[in-house]
């Protein structure tokens, strides 16, 4: 029983990290830009197919192929911030069209994976994506624990960038005052781009975890809908600290009620959450 | 002065963050009074009409309306009540027309049919001279035009105290005169008002009573000869 | 390094109103000019037309710096505080929910100041020693005073040569107006800056003003070649107070 | 009062519509017609909410889940006829309507959104686990042999979804109209001085939210008949939502008649495509067509029209 409850802890632990690596690009675009990017789960599902392509056909390494993709979905991210900027948020109109936009993106990346890939799951293999290390009584397969560790690592890398750099430090403060970001020198429509693009980027190198972690359909991003922004908010709406913790409390949770009450009850959990979440402290557990 | 009061502010304190915009104010208000609310920039004046017209709920202390605690009461509550505001920056239900925009507090207020409504949108803007454009979409508006609009809605709210929070600030000499000239035939009808404004010329011509603010404090509170001659008053104005 | 700013002619507005009418002014090189007048006279507009945030209907703007003419209208303020212009905003307008430390590093975005972000973060500690004890407090949570600081300090962190400040005095109480008035003379002599101020609290505006413009209605009024000439106008009371 | 032009018209076409299926042989019509019905009404419900206050559901696919679902497990538990279990439906649904809204709408507008998309998620996983209705695999529902005035039951479902579409187009058309959709139009235009004007805008966006969860549910409620086979993943497709967001937006979302306009188009360019090409190339035409509408003509076919012939200028 205590061999349960500690591998449910650990695997939670290393579910959380996976899902902070899935959430750091929409707590950039959501928490810290206002923008409301639904369809970021969806730009994950097309990295992770992206990444079976790289795999499959060029042999290379999901992770490497991952980061690899990142430059590209960073200017697909510019490409679309533009569109968006000059579309809606210019004209103040984010919150019926902009938003519809954004679904209408989400719904026509799924269409496009299921005319060229099917509705079948695809997965990759890799040498170590079997293996498993033991500590203790606790398993650590692979799988979990490289996601685990390339989230920390990706978040970490957002964190020192946006906190250590003149760019990073102005993303975090163009949504809290568009003009006296200008008055630093500072064009808010760039910075907004680089932001949106970064965003994206982390969905590359997300979608190659995502697949590693297990096979992957196209419709399959809808599932972490509710997950990433229940994360976004409890974590306090732009905080990269906060998105970890907030993601491995969900990870815990989720993982404790799969491993005792079952699987299929998980994506209620995420659900509770965010109406919790809301409900209760829509500032956040980790509001700054 | 010896009626019971239309409004009673008691002790309200507001904050934002560190900032304390308000820092205990007491203010009343008799019934058809006109008073002006002058104070320079940032001394609170928005803040504490927010707080009796409810888009902002006080931190502390307590707002009455006719004897009534309407402290944490929502804005449409109050509304209906009988406190009626205009904004600052005009903010016209761009989709609709005039007489439509108008109406809307007309029908959420008051109870008349859609005849009566009609009539008493026309009557609002006959008395804000609007009347000619009682059919042209609200976004279509000049400045001046917006403001007497944002007058006319308030007015429809049918108050009993009217905030008027900067209708001339950016008009030329004359529509200044045309917008005090609507704010007296308002208090004719026995509306009390408070008035915010910066147009020193206007704020000390119309108004019985004046109260100043700086700070998020109340420094002053008198007849406007009394105001103009209050040496804390100057000093607020125009420093030490 | 001499930069002075000089504007001819300037008409402004938003939308149908016409707030600025044929405004002409110049501040020269280390000077500290300020700007009088009530709310509502345009002395916001003004500022706003020479930093770029609103662009002026017609007239012209320059900045000349060691002999260079530089036109300023039609630029975006991020180029002009690129200049060397730097603005202290109206309602401060900080990052609510950045550190201190945060909000001083921002104001070293500026390309030209980024190297000697340090220097004058120390800088900008020592002439406000309270942000020093405060540094990583959230900006928004500190108290009206403390926020002017911030707001000054961090148009210092550009590293300016001209300096414009829009009302300093709003929200705060008397005493801190006269020390914040204080300190802004303190950092223009500092620094050699030149000073443009717009500022409604006349008494506390004129003790550090080499000349001053009192706005009136959206034209200048009067013009006033030394502080003193400002002191005994006549007008200015009843400009103020409408008596 | 008078009668106007509305009424006469609506019951000309519930009339011309149960006359049709007396005398057109060909059941594909019917088959069709159904469908673009039914999107008339998903898309006039959605617009109640997201057209006339500004507030975006991306749910619809869970109200009309939840219908369908009604009707399989009250058909199967209780042998409830369709016109008796409909309205239940439409309680649920507005009820689930009226929750999400009062957890979610005294925050910013877009946590609605957000939640309405998780909804989705949470209902076709519960759905999946319930073995009673079938669980992932589905279930079947028998129509009924006969039934009454019509030769078979598909005509039937025509003539239900027509009267059920012209109801939904009335409500819609009966709310822009009154008191309660000036309001709705307030909130849209500028929530803060709705309030401030007296009006009671949650109270308003609660109507909203439930009235428009209740009509989804409805249309949903004889989905299993129409079928006869239901399982999670087809009543809960993601085509729903994109179709009642994008009919709307692409008709004009601020009349009542726009999403019909909208949804009388893509509905029927649907129908005639899925016959001519594949339904993926179809469903891609949808959300292309959906974002180029709201990248490009953000008032949509309404809006362009309009336009067109100048109407919103100054009067002299």
């Amino acid at each position: 029983m205590l061999d349960l409850f500690l591998n449910a802890i650990a695997a939670g632990i290393l579910l959380g990290g996976f899902y902070a690596a899935m959430t750091v690009g929409l707590t950039i675009s959501f928490g810290q830009l206002d923008i409301v990017n639904i369809a970021h789960p969806a730009f994950i599902v097309l990295g992770s197919f992206c990444t079976f392509v790289l795999h499959e056909h060029a042999g290379l390494d999901p992770l490497l192929a991952g980061v690899l993709l990142a430059p590209a979905f960073f200017c697909i991210g510019i490409g679309v911030y533009s569109v968006y900027y000059g579309s809606f948020e210019r004209r103040g109109d984010e919150s019926l069209r902009g938003l519809a936009f954004f679904f209408g993106i989400m719904f026509i990346l799924e269409v496009l994976l299921i005319m060229t890939f099917g509705v079948d799951y695809r997965l990759v293999e890799t040498s170590y994506i079997g293996e498993s290390i033991k500590i203790g009584v606790i398993g650590l397969p692979f799988r979990m624990l490289v996601p685990f560790l390339a989230a920390l690592a990706m978040a970490g890398g957002i964190y020192l960038y946006l906190s250590k750099t003149f760019t990073g430090r102005a993303i975090l403060a163009v949504a809290q005052d568009r003009l006296a970001l200008q008055l630093m020198g500072a064009d808010p429509v760039r910075t907004k781009q680089i932001a949106f693009g970064i965003g994206l980027g982390t969905a590359a190198v997300a979608g190659s975890l995502l697949i590693m972690l297990g096979p992957v359909e196209p419709s399959v991003g809808r599932l972490y809908i509710g997950r990433i922004f229940a994360i976004v908010v409890l974590g306090g709406m732009g905080s990269i600290g906060g998105t970890i913790v907030a993601a491995i409390i969900l990870g815990v949770v989720e993982s404790m009620v799969a491993t005792f009450y079952g699987p299929s009850w998980s994506p209620a959990v995420a659900f509770g959450f965010l109406l919790m979440t809301l409900a209760i402290r829509p500032s956040g557990l980790f509001g700054r | 002065m010896n009626q019971p009061p239309v409004l009673d502010v008691v002790g309200v304190v507001k904050r934002f963050g560190g900032f304390t915009a308000l820092d205990g104010i007491n203010l009343t208000v008799a019934p058809s009074e006109r008073l002006g609310l002058i104070g320079p920039n940032g001394s609170g004046k928005t803040t504490l009409i927010s707080c009796i017209s409810g888009s902002l709920i006080a931190d502390d202390g307590q707002v009455r309306f006719q004897g009534q605690d309407i402290t944490k009461l929502t804005p449409h509550r109050r509304t209906g009540l009988g406190i009626g505001r205009s904004f600052q920056i005009p903010r016209p239900f761009g989709s609709m027309t005039v007489a439509e925009n108008v109406a809307i507090p007309l029908e959420y207020v008051g109870q008349g049919s859609r005849k009566e409504i009609a009539s008493e949108a026309r009557d609002i803007l006959g008395l804000m001279r609007l009347d000619h454009l009682a059919d042209t979409d609200a976004r279509a508006l000049n400045q001046i035009e917006l403001r007497k609009l944002e007058l006319a809605r308030a007015m429809a709210c049918h108050p009993k105290l009217l905030i008027s929070d900067e209708a001339m600030a950016g008009l030329s000499g004359n529509e200044v005169d045309e917008i005090l000239e609507i704010l007296l035939a308002v208090n004719q009808r026995g509306v009390a008002i408070i008035m915010i404004e910066h147009i020193m010329r206007a704020v000390m011509g119309f108004s019985e009573r004046i109260v100043v603010l700086d700070a998020g404090k109340k420094i002053a509170d008198g007849a406007p000869e009394e105001i103009m001659r209050n040496p804390d008053v100057e000093r607020a104005y125009l420093g030490e | 390094m001499a930069s002075r700013i000089v504007a001819e002619n300037l008409s402004a507005g938003y939308g149908a109103v016409q707030v600025l009418h044929e405004v002409s002014l110049r501040v020269e090189s280390g000077e500290t000019v300020v700007l009088l007048g009530t709310n509502g006279n345009g002395k916001s507009t003004l500022i706003k037309c020479l930093t770029g945030i609103i662009q002026p209907t017609s007239g012209s703007i320059y900045l000349e710096r060691d002999g260079e003419r530089i036109n300023l209208a039609g630029r975006s303020p991020q180029e002009i505080v690129n200049l060397g212009v730097a603005l202290v905003p109206e309602g401060r307008r900080l990052f609510p929910k950045l550190t201190v430390t945060e909000n001083l590093e921002l104001g070293a975005f500026r390309p030209a100041a980024r190297e000697r972000l340090k220097d004058n973060l120390a800088f900008c500690f020592e002439a406000f020693p309270r942000l020093a004890e405060r540094r990583h407090q959230m900006a928004g949570s500190m108290s009206g005073g403390e926020q002017q600081m911030v707001a000054v300090a961090r148009a210092m962190m550009s590293d300016p040569q001209v300096l414009l400040i829009d009302e300093p005095s709003v929200g705060l109480a008397p005493i801190l107006v006269s020390r914040m008035i204080e300190k802004i003379k303190e950092l223009h002599d500092h620094r050699a800056l030149t000073v443009l101020m717009a500022e409604q609290n006349f008494n506390q505006a004129i003790k550090i003003a080499d000349r001053g413009y009192i706005i009136v209605h959206g034209e200048i009024a009067f013009e006033g070649e030394s502080a003193d000439a400002l002191k005994n106008n006549e007008m200015v009371k009843q400009l103020y107070l409408g008596a | 009062m008078r009668i106007g032009w509305f009424y006469p018209i609506a019951l000309l076409l519930v009339l011309g519509g149960a006359f049709a299926t007396k005398h057109v042989d060909s059941n594909f019509v019917f088959y069709a017609g159904y469908v673009v019905l039914q999107f008339i009404v998903l898309a006039t419900a959605w617009n109640i909410l997201g057209g006339f206050t500004g507030y975006v559901n991306f749910g619809t696919a869970a109200f009309f889940a939840v219908g369908a679902y009604t009707t399989i497990a009250l058909n199967k538990a209780l042998g409830l006829p369709l016109l008796a279990i409909m309205p239940i439906a439409g309680i649920i649904a507005g009820l689930i309507g009226l929750a999400a809204g009062y957890f979610t709408l005294r925050l910013k507008g877009v946590f609605f959104s957000i939640a309405t998309l998780a909804l989705a998620v949470v209902l076709e996983t519960a759905v999946a686990n319930w073995g009673y209705v079938g669980g992932a695999s589905g279930s079947y529902v028998i129509p009924p042999a006969e039934v009454p005035f019509f030769d078979n039951y598909i005509e039937g479902l025509f003539s239900l979804m027509l009267l059920l579409a012209v109801v939904a187009v009335g409500i819609a058309r009966y709310i822009a109209l009154s008191k309660i959709g000036r309001g709705f139009a307030a909130i849209r235009d500028d929530e803060v001085a709705a309030e401030c004007m007296g009006v009671p805008t949650l109270r308003l966006k609660l109507i909203a939210t439930t009235l428009s969860g209740a009509l989804m549910g409805i249309a949903g409620a004889p989905y299993p008949f129409y079928v006869t086979y239901v399982e999670p993943t087809s009543a809960f497709s993601l085509t729903y939502a994109v179709n009642s967001i994008a009919m709307p937006l692409i008709g004009g979302t601020t009349t009542w008649f726009g999403p019909v306009i909208g949804a009388v188009l893509l509905g029927s360019l649907q129908q005639w495509a899925t016959v001519t090409i594949s339904s993926e190339l179809n469903l891609l035409i949808v959300g292309v067509t959906l974002v180029a509408f709201v990248v490009l003509a953000p008032q949509g076919l309404v809006g362009l029209a309009r336009k067109l012939f100048g109407r919103g200028g100054r009067t002299p």
